[in-house]
Formats: C-alpha cells, structure tokens, sequence
C-alpha cells in the first residue's frame, strides 16, 4: 500500500504534523486482549450497586421501569445499530421508516401535530423550545416565565444555553406550592414561552388549560416538558392546547445507565414545524412508485443552514428513538394505559403508608402521578443512608435545589415496586433511628 | 419494499405485553385530567419483531458493508463493548444514587477523562455533552464565560473557516456570537491574511477542525494559533477529526485551549442511525474552572497502607457555564468508549490513526486518476474528490454516489465541504482490509468510466436498492410527518 | 447473493481477536505430537461479523414471516426466552459443580419435569434426550429393557403407521426393533384391522403419533391403545404434535405408556436453523424405573420450619437404561421452555392449542375450495393439503412451495407424510394474526390460480430469492462437502 | 373465523378428542406476566454459583473457555435463531453457508476429508462412529474395542446405544495407565471399530500412528474423539490416518450452560460419507448460474430412508455448529494455536506447582494437554468442599468412574485461569486441613 502512495514508511504521511510534537509519548496503559478488558469491565460494573441489587424508590427524572426483552433484541441488530444519519434514503428506508414511527406514535401520545426524530434528552428539548419561541418572535419577545416546578437540571440547562443572551427568565420565584395558575401574572406581551411540567417535579399532576388560555391570550407559547409513561393514563398536552411538548423519553424502555443515553422528546404544532431544531422524517415516493421516506425540511439544519440554522443539532438520539418506538409498540394502546395505572396506584398505596408514620408527612395535597414529597423527621441524608443498609434506594434530597423543603424527600414508585417492597420501604422507614 | 408502517399493522384488542394486575389497592383516579383516547398500536410481540426485524434489513450499516462516509469516522463497532455496556452493574444504576454506590461508574468515568486529558495534551474534560455539536456549544459557552469573567464582552466574533462542518456556524450563532467566515488558501489551509486581517479586540476565538474537512493537515497550525492568541483569542478544536491524530500529535500541544471530542466516531460507540454521540470537550489549563458541571474527581485520594480505593464524586467547577443536560452525559457511550481505549492501549491508539491515514492515502491513490481531487496532498484520514467530470456535464456527485449503493458501498459524503464542487469526501478509517479498499476503488473506476459512456446508468441509479431515488420535494411540500391521527384504531 | 465464502476471505496474517501472553513460564511441547499446519482462516473480526451478518440476511425465519411448515411448529420464540438463558447463573455453570452450587438449576430442572409430567398425565419425565428422535430411541430402549426385564425378550415388533414421520422407523430400525408398517384407513385413523393382525406376542409396541401427522385426531384412539396394550404391548407417543393437545388432552389420560416431547417446537425454544432441540421423554409409572440417568429429584424435602427449600440433586434410576448423551440434557433449552410454560401458565397453555387448532382449521376452510385435502375433516393444529391438480398435470407440491417464496412465506412441509401425494403440510401455529393467515390464503389462492394459467411461474419459481432453483443432482454427485484443503492459506 | 370454519364454538373443533378426557384440569400454576417470569428467572439463576463467582478448575469433557462477544452477536440474529434446518434452500442459504463454512473448519481442523452438519454432543457422536463402523461392514464386524480412557459418560451412551445388539463392546478392562498400544492386542479380524480419546480423559496425548496401523492392518476402522481446540497445537487425528474423527466442539464458543445444549463434531473420510448420519451440505450451482449450496446426500437420512436410514438423527445442533464457525474465524490460524498453548502452559505451571506440594502426586507420567490428574491426601470431596470455601471449582473426582483412582481428581486448566489464580489454588490445597 505505501508503494501505491508512493511513500516509504508510514511515518511519511505525517510529514505536515510539526515535528516538534509528532508522535508523543502518551502516558496510557498498554493494550488490554478482549478477555482482559472484559473482566476488568465486569470488576468495574461490580464495584457498582445496581437497581437489580437494590430496592428502587428514587426518580426524580429517571425510572425504574421494566423493558421488554424485545427492544433490546431490535436494539441489537447492527443495521439499526451501526448505521449513520440516513442521510442517503435509498439505503436508509429502515431508519427512516423507524423514525416515522416514531414521529407517529409520539404525536399520538403528545396529542401533537409532528414530532422530531429526537433531542438529546428532557433538559435539552426544554431548552430548544425556548428557541422555538424565541425565533417564532424573531426575537422580539424576549421574556420566558420558567415554572420552579421544572426539573432543576433542566432549568439549569435552560439558563445554561440562554446565558448572555437577550432572553430574560422569570419564574422561577414563584412559591412552589402553588399550581401553574400562578404562573398567570407573570405572563406578558413580551413573554416568548411558558414552560411547565407534567407532572410537575413533585409529581403533580395539574390542568394547564386556563394557563394555556392566558398564555395565548397574551400571544405567548406555552411549552409542557411531560413524562411520557404518565401520558398513558393522563391526558395529553395537546388537549391542554400546549404549543410545545417536550420530555424524557427515558421511561418508555431505556435502561437507566447512571443517566444516559435517553431520549429528548419534541413534538410541536404545525404552524411552528420550520422553527422546530431537529431531523424530521416525511413520506414521499420513489422513482418506482413506492412509498418511501426521507429526512425533510433540512434547510432548517445546520448543514444546510449553517450560521441560520434553527439549532446546531446534528447526531441527536436515534437509536433511542427506536427504543421507544419498540416499546410503545409492544405495549400499545392497552399496555401503556396499564403500566401507567400501575405506577399511579402503587404511588398511592405508598403515599398512604407512608403517611401514616410518625413524623412522616405527605407534603402534596393535591392530585400527583407517581411521585411525591414526603417531610421527613429527619435529614434526608440520614434517612436515605439508614434505607441504603437495608438494601433500599431512597427518594431524592429536595433540600439539594429547594432550600424551603429541606428534609423534604421525593420518592417514585413505578410497576417494579411490589407490594411488599413498598411495605418494606415503610417499615424501615419507620424503623429508621431517631437518635 | 412491502413493509407496512406500524399504524398499518394495529389490530384493536391486541397487546404485545402483559402486565400483572395491581396488587395494591386502587387509587382514584385524578378527576378530569384522566386520559380518554390513547391512539397507539395494538399489536403482538410477533408483530413488533418482525416488523423492526424486516425495516433494518432496508438499512445499509457497518456491519453489513464499507461505510466511507466522510467526516463520520464509520469505523467498525467492536461487538464487545455492547457486551460491557450492558452489564447490569453498568445499565441499570440510577443517576441520582449515591456515590458510594457508584464507585465503578465513577472511576470510569474519571479515567476516561484522563484518558482524553491525555490524547489530547488538555488539562481537564468534561464528559457531559451528548455529541458533537453539544461539545461544540460548551466550547462556545466556555469562551463566553471565560471573557466574561475578564471584562473583554465585547469579544463575541467567532472565526470559522468556509470549510467547516455546519455545527460550527451554527453553534456560534445559537451562542449569541458572531460568525466570520474564513476562507481557505489554494493548499486547503486556513488563509493567513483573511485570518490575520479579523484578528483584532472583537475576536472571541477561530474553531479550526484539524485536519480540516478536506482531511489535511493545515500546514501553518501553529501560526495560525499563534495569530489568535496574540489577538487574545481562543482557539477550539472541531475534534471530529481526531481519528487522525491519536498518538501522532497532541492539539493540546499545537496549542489549542479547547476541542470536543466525538466517541461516537473516533472510539468506535456506534452511531445507531443517528445517535446516541457522546461529545466530551478538552480544555487547557485556563478553562478547567469553567467546565459544566458536573466533573469527575477523586474526593478522598486511594489510601495505599490499608489498601482503601480512592474515593470518586461529582464536583462543580468554580466558574462553571452550568450544566448543559441533565445528569451526568452519555454514561452508556463513555462505557463503550473506555472498553474501546482499554483493548487498544497507548501503542494501539497511534496504529488507529496510522492505519487510518494509510488507507485514505491507499485510496487516494487509487482514484487520483479517475476523479479529480482539488487539493491533492498527502491527506490524513479521508480526502475529498470531485464527483464532476468536463467531459460528462450532466454528472453530479449525487449521482456517483447513487451508483455505488449498486455496488453495495455506503456513499460519501455529499453536503460538504461546502468549498469543493460535487464534493465526494471518503473516509475508509482504519478497520477495513485492502481487499475492501480495492474492491471500493474499482466500483469507483468503473462508476468513472460508466458516467462518460452510460451515464444514464449514474442518473437512474441507484437499481439494486430497497427504494430508488426519491421525490424530496414531494416529500418537503406535502410534509406527511406521521400516519394519520387515529390510524392505531380503526 | 456474492457473499464469499470464509475460505476466499483468509488473508494471511490477520486475527480477529487478539489473547494475552501467558503469565506462566513456558513448558517444552510435546515432541512429534505438535501440529505443523493449522489450515484455519485469518480474517477480523469485522470479516466475520459482515460474513454471518449478510449470510443471516439470506434466511427466512419467524422473525422475518410466515413460516408454516408443517410438524415443525414453527411459532414465534419469544424474546425473553433468550434472555433468562443467558443469566450468567445459567449460561456458565459448568454441568459436574457440585449439587450445591446449582440448586437454582435443579429446581428450575425438577419444575419443568412437573409440568411435562402434569401436561402429559405422566408419572415421571428425563430431561435427557437431545431432541425429538432421541426422545424416540430413549422410548424405544426403555420398552425394550422393560421387556427385558420382564423376560419377554421375543418383543421385538415395533408398529409405525404408514403416516408417521420418518424418524419412527428409523429409530425402531436403529434400536434393533423390527419395523412394521401399519396403513391408515379411509379417515386417516389407523387402519384397526390391520392393527388387530400385529397384535401378537412378539408385539414390542406401537409408534403412535397423535393428532398424527395428517393433523388429524386419531379417531379410534383409545381402542387402538387397548388393542396393543391387549397384546401386551405399549404404546409409545410421537409428541411432536403436543402443540395441539396442551390442555385439551393428556396423553398419558388416554393410555401412552410414554411420549416425547419436543421443546424446541411445542414450548417454543428456537430451532436455530436445525437445532439445537430438546426431547424430553414422559413415562407412566411402570416405565418410571428405566429412565435415562440422571433425573432430577429432591434429595431433602424442604424444611418449613426452618425455612430451608428443598435440596435437589442428580439420581439414577434403579433400572434404568443409562445414559444417552454426555451431562444433563439441554439446560439452556429447558430455561427457555420453563420461561415459557410459566409466562403462559395453565391457563395460557391451553388457548396456545386452542389458538393453534384454530388458525389451522381457519386456514384448511379458505384454502379448502382450491387445494385438493384427502382427509377434509376438523383437523388439529395442522392440515395436509395436496399441491397437484389434475387439470394442471405439470405442476407439482413442490411448484407451489416454490413460488409461495415470492410471495415471502416458507412454504409448507413437502416431504411427508407419504400417504399423500404431492403433500403440502401445513402448520400455522398460534402466534399469527388473522391477518397473516389472510395474506397467506390468498397467496395460496393465487397460486393456484396461476397453476392453471401461468404454469410456468411455478415452475421456474422462485424468481425474488437471493437464489433461484438449485441444481440438486449436481451436489450429490460432486460431492463439494468444503472448502478445498489448504484454501484458508494461500 | 369460527363462522368461516362452521363451527359455533372452539370448543366444537376438538369433537375428536375423548369426552371424558378432554379439558383436563391442570394441576399448574397461573400465568406470570413477562417482567415477574423475568424476575423469578433471576432469582433462580442467582441461586446457582456460576464460573464468573468461581475460579474454576472444573473440566471432564466441558470447559470453561472466553467466548468472544461477536459469537453471541451472531448467534442472537433473528435470522439464524428462528429457521427451520434448511430444506428449502431458496430461502436458507445464509443457515446452508454458514453450515458448509462450518464443515470446511471442521474437515481443516480434525484434519479428515468431510464434516457433517453436526451431532447432539461428544457422546452422541462417538455413539454414531460405532453405527459407521457397524453400517460399513454390513453387520460382518461385531467387536468395538472401547478405550478405557475415553470419557465415561460417552462410554456409558455407547453402552446404551448398542445395548442388546449385536455389537460387543470390549477393551475397558485395559490397564488405564497404559497407552493406547495396549488396545492393539484386542483388535481382531471381527473388529469394526476402536475408540480412543485424544488427549484422553485424564488429559494425556498419545500418538495414535501405531494403534491405526494396528487397526488397520486387522481391517477395523479407529475413531478419535479429540477436543477440538487442543487440535489448535496438537497434530491432527487425520494425520494418525483416523477413518472417523468425533469430538465435543463446547470448547469452541460454546457456554457451559450446565451441560448443554453442546455440539457433537463428527468427520470422516469420503469413502464412509454415505454411511454417515446427519446432514451434509453441498455446493452446486442455481438456474441462474450462481453458486449455491444445498442439503446433499439425503437417500441417507430418516426423512427419506425411513427404516433403513444411516441414524434417526434430524434436528441437530444447528445453531451451535454456527457458534463454533464464528469461533473458529475469529481466532483463526494464530489464535487457535494461541489459546491452545495457553491451556498447555498454564497447564503445566498448575501441575508443576502441585506436584511440589506435600501429599499431593502428579499421576500422569507422560505429555499431557490441559488437563491432569492429581493423587491427593485425602477424598477428593472434601478437598473440593475446602476449595468451595474458598471461592475455587474443584477438579473431578475420578473415583466416581475409577475404582482404582479413588483420591485422584482431575484438574482442567484454561486460558481463563490467571497465574495467580493457580497460585491461589496451589495455596489452598496446601491449607487444606488434614484432620
Ligand atoms: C467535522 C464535524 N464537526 C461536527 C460534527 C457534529 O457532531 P455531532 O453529529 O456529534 O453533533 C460533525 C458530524 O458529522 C462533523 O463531521
Ligand atoms: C412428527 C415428528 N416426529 C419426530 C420428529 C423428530 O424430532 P427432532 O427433529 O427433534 O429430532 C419430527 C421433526 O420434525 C416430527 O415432525
């Protein structure tokens, strides 16, 4: 091969590199065989507790949710797996007709006109709906009032992308007690969007429809990052007239890999469609007459667009998206309304136990989905680090983000907490050592 | 081509998965916010597997033929690291656990950035952005807030040469900075007036992808860098291009303050029909305060005398931009990544990129004579052609690139560089054999010859593929972006 | 369809994996017994994964259609299945630990000889056997040391109806036994007066499979079960069919003395494109004691009180015939069929043959007007129709087979039963919709139709097959059985 | 569909079925759903102690080797998972290839000219060599002259198999510490066939020249049963002019599984291929002019010879025979011969290291593979109880199957086993109390 290039070793080819720093030592260990390195892979994995070892009530964002055995069997196949953008349809119909399913079901679920193949995960498609909004004004609105209530990474990553620039983030000062109703006053002419969450962080569960109606009656968007699972028995954002939904796609069987890989959901209204970031999947035919599907819009994205692109997202989640696809599809109408139920009424069964513990208190008092703020006699820590020895995983230390509810823990209960492992949670909860 | 869409195939009363009954006692459900229509499939397991089973047989990928997509490093995917990904101590821990209970994940994610600290001659990474273009806008960020921390916000001019990738524009934009474009000299380098000529007190920084997408090296990198720096500048790297350059040179010692690395094309993680990435972004020493939250770090150091392991944990540095996701990054990519680094070690990291830089070389040789290459020298990884011919005016490079799909090769890429006519960019990377180059060569020859002699076998093709060519305009203006609402139930 | 073969892609040198140095001192090899020449292939990893990857492509299989090839129960695995065999608990046990080391083995192994003991009304059930004809030669040794043992040594006849698949006779033949054809009647029943003429002393017993292999329900089963046991013969049952009778009969209830089972058809472990299978044998009580060894039992009975489960453990049998395969049985199929019985359970198990008898008689009532069926009466799980037509004397069963490729289901069983001319044996199961069966009737439909008036489409079918017809003839007699010597060395 | 049947209800299809026995009530439990089958497999499986817990020296004809993670990857396609044997060869050339690449590494391997597709397992196959040897004397040959050093269960299925035929089965009083020569004085012109193992069950290696010329010179044909993967160092049985070559190919990628589902590797030379049981494929060309391979040599098999058919078999072990091709290319030429040589060494290093400890004896005198037997102070059970303790997979214990080696265990070492896990065995037999 050198002989064909016409050079002599293969150092020759690096001639351009400046000699004074070609070819460093690098100070890493030397190559390990595929024996070696599994094993050491497995000691590594082993040095962790997983939710297999562990009785599992934390959420907070990411859950606990059984995954047919099915997805993964999709997941493996290595022409879904080991395939690029289908940016050359002919040769792509499998992602692509894998992502129209996608766009399918989740407007479905969302209640939606279309959906985007994917974002990267919940806190980055709430982020890209502030640029939604921002750019359906052509930035001549330059307000967004930020519920409290949204999950604090995401509120984080929102603040993160908008740092320096003109939008202006109200919000967030609101008490958090209060239902999105507060939100109301907030709302003006300049106000772009109106981001929400439902169930809220608390696990709350409100109608945004007057919310919706204030908002649009000022001209302004609303935007409602949803947990899709909760979607299977609570109705959808759409019909609260949500502009924008987003959300983690997490819940609809994605393994929970210490918090990614997930799946940023976006589904939007039609009139908005060309100000969506992301790839988007149309139907057409072929030169054959046959149906056939196709990456459409691009001249929203960044290698059409460059500098005027809607968002910079290139690689975004698609296998993912597949996941969820399979999974919607295996449980289907039925199945997603059941699991749903599942993690509503198991939530509530524990709500209730827990409730009735000494210095235990329920802190929601109003409808909630599956998860829910529990005050607790004790710090959280303490509490979490006693249920930890008894093999349990404790809620989330809401003290962390809320300095108004320390010692105040948000617990999750999905389909995978039996019976008696919610009463195991209630018993050592109870047990826990007052000191 | 028959497959029917999901919606096609629902049947009302079918499920492909049974739960158990509640063993709870049922709560009530919330008044008026319950569901009452949920138009999704109703179909059997069967159903769903063969459906997914029969679409990605519709797919080209690695693992069924070459993939010399230029600039997306479609190396193989080596099938051991799906195989350590999905270790239940790795795929089922919960993001929020404690850190005692994460110490595995935690120490692998903290050697991992070690690793890249020191691919890359950095002084610190963050593993936090989920691609490419993710790592991109943290850069941007970080040099936002760099000179916002030191008075100079009147630097927001982001020099990004007409070369690049379109998430470097893009991503300066989405920043709030403004994009300067830069063009290159007749060699493929960066052009030193042009450069020199916006360096003054507005410039934020250059993002230079080295070797530029054109796969060369740029010949006065370090004059380049030194123009910047002297401007106060900042210099991020577009690692997308890192293939080329593992063991072979450090950016860090070229003297770049900043580069994302793509795991999702340089350390193999597979890149699933448009992701999952994995962007994880190297700083120099000035910028480590100011990486996303949260970092990897050893809180307590490893006690040797009673043989205690370090102990890991998650900080915030103390300028941090913030997080930039939720959570702690692509977990699952950075597993598959490090699987990748361990199996081939400090000597095998420099044979990656020699191999990859020999094969494109290889190629290059091979079609230099059939097709015209603009910038022809010594490439690194992959090289751009020209998809044009005088001789044959109705050819484009869509439609070599068509043609070779009947050969069963994956195309290249098309849409850029923007600076190269019917640009053809092939990058072969380093895990094909000689025998899979020459077989590619010689479809491209004879793809050469047909466009001068039946270039109706280029403009119809491509013939032996799932679909033939599409109406992307159809497709555009009548915008049919999923089935039918209510399609699931009949 | 140029996918090379392995030999044609060696190329000197290359490894697809890589092993560790050893870490001990080398030892001297052993002198004139080291091999000189390892003939073997050099490729990589990425070769061998494009190689089978594309060969897999080439295959029909239930997770790419329809797949009603009769008597081979051909329903969809679930997924799960091969998930729970490859728990590493499962997967890498090594099959002489110690007892206490694999009670989760022993149990999950006693479990699923209590259920194929209680779904087939037997008193005892062995693991053992390998697939379904081992299953047949186990049955076949144990009725002879049964008769042995009783010193009724003259038993030596063994009846195979004319309809029985051919591994009946074989296996009688293999076992020493003399092989005697019964012929079925008029109804597809066996023929009772030809039966009552074999029913003498030197009767060892009767093959019997049942719904045989028409998918008919032998009418006069319990007759013919008297009339051998009259003659002081048992009778042995071909379980192959049990996809028809889970819940709806058992067995052993209507008298067979013993039966196998096949797990890779009925309780849905994969067939891997020819195995490996699993063919479980249930005995009634006077045949308990000449079981294969070993069988799993409860060595100590578990202990409630003190909360201790049981102790399971390996026994022989106290006359049993010894072993017929290496270990105990196939584990890793016997995970996949407990999986299984248990997602289904009792109540499951009887629709999966409800389901399954359904579909076939839905298929034989839309097919019935246009295929000739010899025996049209209610049939089981499966029917036999016949692929010949007289007014369309060129066209043979294994014409339409042929083209029903193009239509892309696998055609139906052709080679037997023999009774029938030109059969076409035909085997839902329940795992397919309605609409599948639908899709398939009128392919079916069609097909006859074109038998009519474009014989020629079925003859030279199949025409969209990555090969069309092959040249049989030629393979046996050429006899190309593999790659020449020396091909993986250049 | 019962309207388009004629019946009313399902019930009525199953007319024929005995009334008084039909609908049994079965005595099982309920249905799980997917996810708590899922979880009670879990738990089952965890009651089990598998090689990844224990460090393990356990062999005796199953071995604890590295699987690569691309067999699985293969193994696991739908594809090949879930096809039928592959009659109909229009649509089944990916299972008829894989087959024909599987019996060229098979034939290059052993060394012989033809490989069937498969037997059920070591045993089995060894069983079917005494049938070819049987078959090609036409019942003339009576006598099979069995090695006493073969594995005891494959002689135990030999025994059942012809149990009560003709055949008579003889050389298993043979003193085991002799080599094979000690066979040639049993071989007579009523010989069919002799059986050696190759390395034999205590690990040894023989040169099997003069006993297939002894053979030979009676007329009688010789089977070796060989691990295959010692083959990657050892020369090969066909260069000791074997006529049949069976062997247990669970070494080559195949999981331990608890004994199975194991591969039966069974080659022969071509002038007893048409006395050979299993299936065969073959390439020819298709009516299109392309090569094509198919199922040859059928007039042999029970689907068309009923009665007079070579063997029963039909179902084989298809997708183990594809596990072992993927196994064999991946490793190839080097890493065949490279993982042998691992096992040879380390091997060698354990039994060196054990034979230096007080009370325990290494028996074998002469060249051994990776195996060997070791005579120690006490019962092997408790040796291996104390082992347990430690975390350590005893060896096997040979007075189970030799009266005369009671107190001898044999112990497998593998390219698996890490120098310092033999130290840790060397030192734990050490500790072994000796009450
Ligand atoms: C040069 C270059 N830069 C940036 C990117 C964007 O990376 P990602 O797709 O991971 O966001 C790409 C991806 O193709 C690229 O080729
Ligand atoms: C009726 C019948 N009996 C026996 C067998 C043999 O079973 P196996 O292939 O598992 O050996 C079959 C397999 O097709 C069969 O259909």
């Amino acid at each position: 091969m050198l002989a064909t290039i016409g050079v002599e070793r293969l150092e020759d080819l690096f001639q351009d590199v400046p000699a004074s720093f070609r070819f460093p030592e690098l100070n890493l260990p030397p190559a390990l065989t595929e024996m070696e390195a599994f094993a050491e892979m497995q000691d590594l994995a082993s040095a962790n507790e997983s939710t297999h070892d562990l009785v599992c009530f934390l959420g907070a964002g990411a859950y606990h949710h059984y995954i047919p055995a099915a997805v993964d069997a999709i997941l493996r196949r290595g022409e879904f797996l080991t395939a690029y953008t289908p940016y050359q349809p002919e040769v792509s119909q499998g992602t692509l007709r894998a992502i129209f399913d996608y766009q399918s079901l989740i407007t479905s679920l969302t209640g939606m006109d279309v959906s985007n193949a994917s974002h990267y995960d919940g806190a980055t498609a709430a982020a890209e709906a502030v640029s939604l909004a921002y750019a359906n004004f052509r930035g001549k609105r330059t307000k967004v009032v930020l519920s409290p209530n949204l999950h604090p990474h995401y509120r984080q990553t929102i603040h993160t992308y908008n740092h320096g620039s003109a939008i202006e983030i109200t919000g967030e000062q609101v008490d958090i007690r209060m239902g999105p109703k507060a939100l109301i006053p907030l709302i003006d002419e300049n106000t772009a969007l109106v981001i929400v969450q439902y169930p809220d962080f608390f696990g709350r569960i409100y109608d945004h429809t007057a919310l919706v109606e204030a908002a649009h009656a000022k001209g302004a968007l609303v935007s409602i990052s949803a947990n899709p699972l909760a979607l299977g028995m609570l109705k959808a954002p759409g019909e609260f007239g949500a502009d924008i939904v987003t959300g983690e796609g997490q819940p609809l069987g994605i393994p929970l890999t210490y918090g990614g890989p997930y799946l940023g959901i976006f589904a939007t209204r039609t009139e908005y469609v060309r100000k969506m970031a992301g790839r988007l999947v149309g139907e057409t035919v072929d030169n054959r007459g046959q149906k056939a599907y196709v990456l459409t819009l691009t001249a929203r994205e960044q290698h059409i667009r460059r500098e005027k692109a809607t968002s910079n997202i290139c690689t975004n989640q698609g296998l993912m998206a597949l996941a969820s696809a399979v999974y919607l599809s295996l449980l289907g109408k039925h199945g997603l309304r059941q699991v749903s139920e599942l993690c509503y009424h198991k939530a509530h069964y524990a709500a209730r136990q827990i409730s009735q513990l000494e210095g235990y208190e329920l802190w929601n008092s109003t409808p909630f989905y599956h998860e829910f703020v529990v005050r607790c006699p004790l710090p959280v820590e303490e509490i979490n680090a006693y249920l930890l020895e008894n093999g349990i995983l404790g809620g989330y230390d809401l003290g962390q983000d809320y300095p108004e509810l320390e010692s105040h823990v948000l617990l999750a209960v999905t389909e995978m907490n039996s019976r008696e492992e919610i009463d195991l949670l209630v018993e050592t909860l109870a047990e826990v050592p007052h000191e | 081509m028959n497959e029917p869409l999901l919606c096609d195939l629902s049947v009302p009363g079918r499920v492909g998965i049974r739960y158990p009954a509640p063993d709870v006692p049922l709560a009530e459900l919330p008044a008026g916010l319950e569901r009452q229509n949920l138009p999704l499939p109703e179909v059997y397991e069967v159903d769903v597997v063969r459906h997914f089973t029969r679409l990605s047989q519709l797919n080209h990928s690695i693992d069924t033929g070459f993939y010399p997509l230029g600039s997306c490093t479609m190396k193989y995917n080596p099938k051991l690291n799906e195989e350590t990904a999905r270790l239940p101590g790795f795929a089922h821990i919960h993001p929020l656990q404690p850190i005692e209970t994460v110490q595995g994940s935690l120490a692998l994610m903290f050697e991992l950035q070690e690793w890249l600290i020191e691919i890359g001659g950095f002084a610190g990474v963050t593993l936090q952005p989920a691609a490419g273009a993710q790592g991109e806008l943290t850069g941007i960020l970080i040099i936002r807030a760099y000179f916002e921390s030191r008075g100079e916000t009147q630097r927001v001019k982001i020099l990004v040469p007409d070369s690049a990738h379109g998430t470097n524009p893009a991503t300066s934009a989405m920043s709030g900075m403004r994009v300067v474009e830069l063009k290159s000299d007749l060699r493929g380098n960066v052009d030193l007036g042009a450069l020199q000529a916006e360096c003054d007190d507005t410039l934020a920084g250059l993002m230079l992808t080295n070797p530029n997408t054109l796969g060369l090296f740029d010949e006065n990198v370090e004059e380049v860098i030194r123009l910047v720096h002297q401007a106060g500048g900042l210099v991020y790297g577009d690692g997308a291009n890192m293939n080329a350059l593992l063991g072979i040179v450090r950016p860090g010692d070229l003297g770049f303050d900043l580069l994302h690395y793509n795991l999702h094309k340089t350390f193999s993680t597979p890149h699933g029909g448009g992701g999952p990435g994995s962007g994880p972004v190297g700083v120099a020493a000035h910028l480590v305060d100011y990486l996303p939250a949260p970092v990897v770090a050893i809180l307590e150091e490893a006690d040797d005398e009673s043989d205690l392991p370090p102990l890991y944990g998650l900080v915030t540095p103390s300028k941090s931009i913030g997080r930039v996701k939720a959570f702690h990054g692509h977990f699952g990519m950075a597993v598959r990544a490090y699987t990748y680094m361990r199996v081939h070690g400090k000597e095998g990291l420099r044979m990656i990129s020699e191999y990859a830089v020999l094969n494109a070389n290889y190629l290059l040789a091979r079609l230099r004579d059939h097709y015209h290459v603009p910038f022809d020298r010594i490439c690194m990884h992959e090289f751009v052609a020209e998809g044009r011919w005088p001789d044959a005016p109705d050819i484009h490079a869509l439609d070599v690139s068509k043609r070779l799909m009947d050969f069963g090769f994956h195309p290249p890429t098309n849409y850029f560089p923007l600076i190269v006519h019917e640009s053809l960019m092939i990058e072969p990377t380093e895990t094909e054999s000689k025998q899979v180059l020459d077989a590619f060569a010689e479809a491209m020859i004879k793809i050469a010859v047909e466009a001068h002699h039946q270039p109706e076998l280029l403009k119809n093709a491509p013939h032996n593929t799932p679909v033939g060519r599409l109406d992307e305009v159809k497709a555009a203006k009548e915008l049919v972006l999923c089935c039918a609402v209510g399609s699931y139930t009949e």
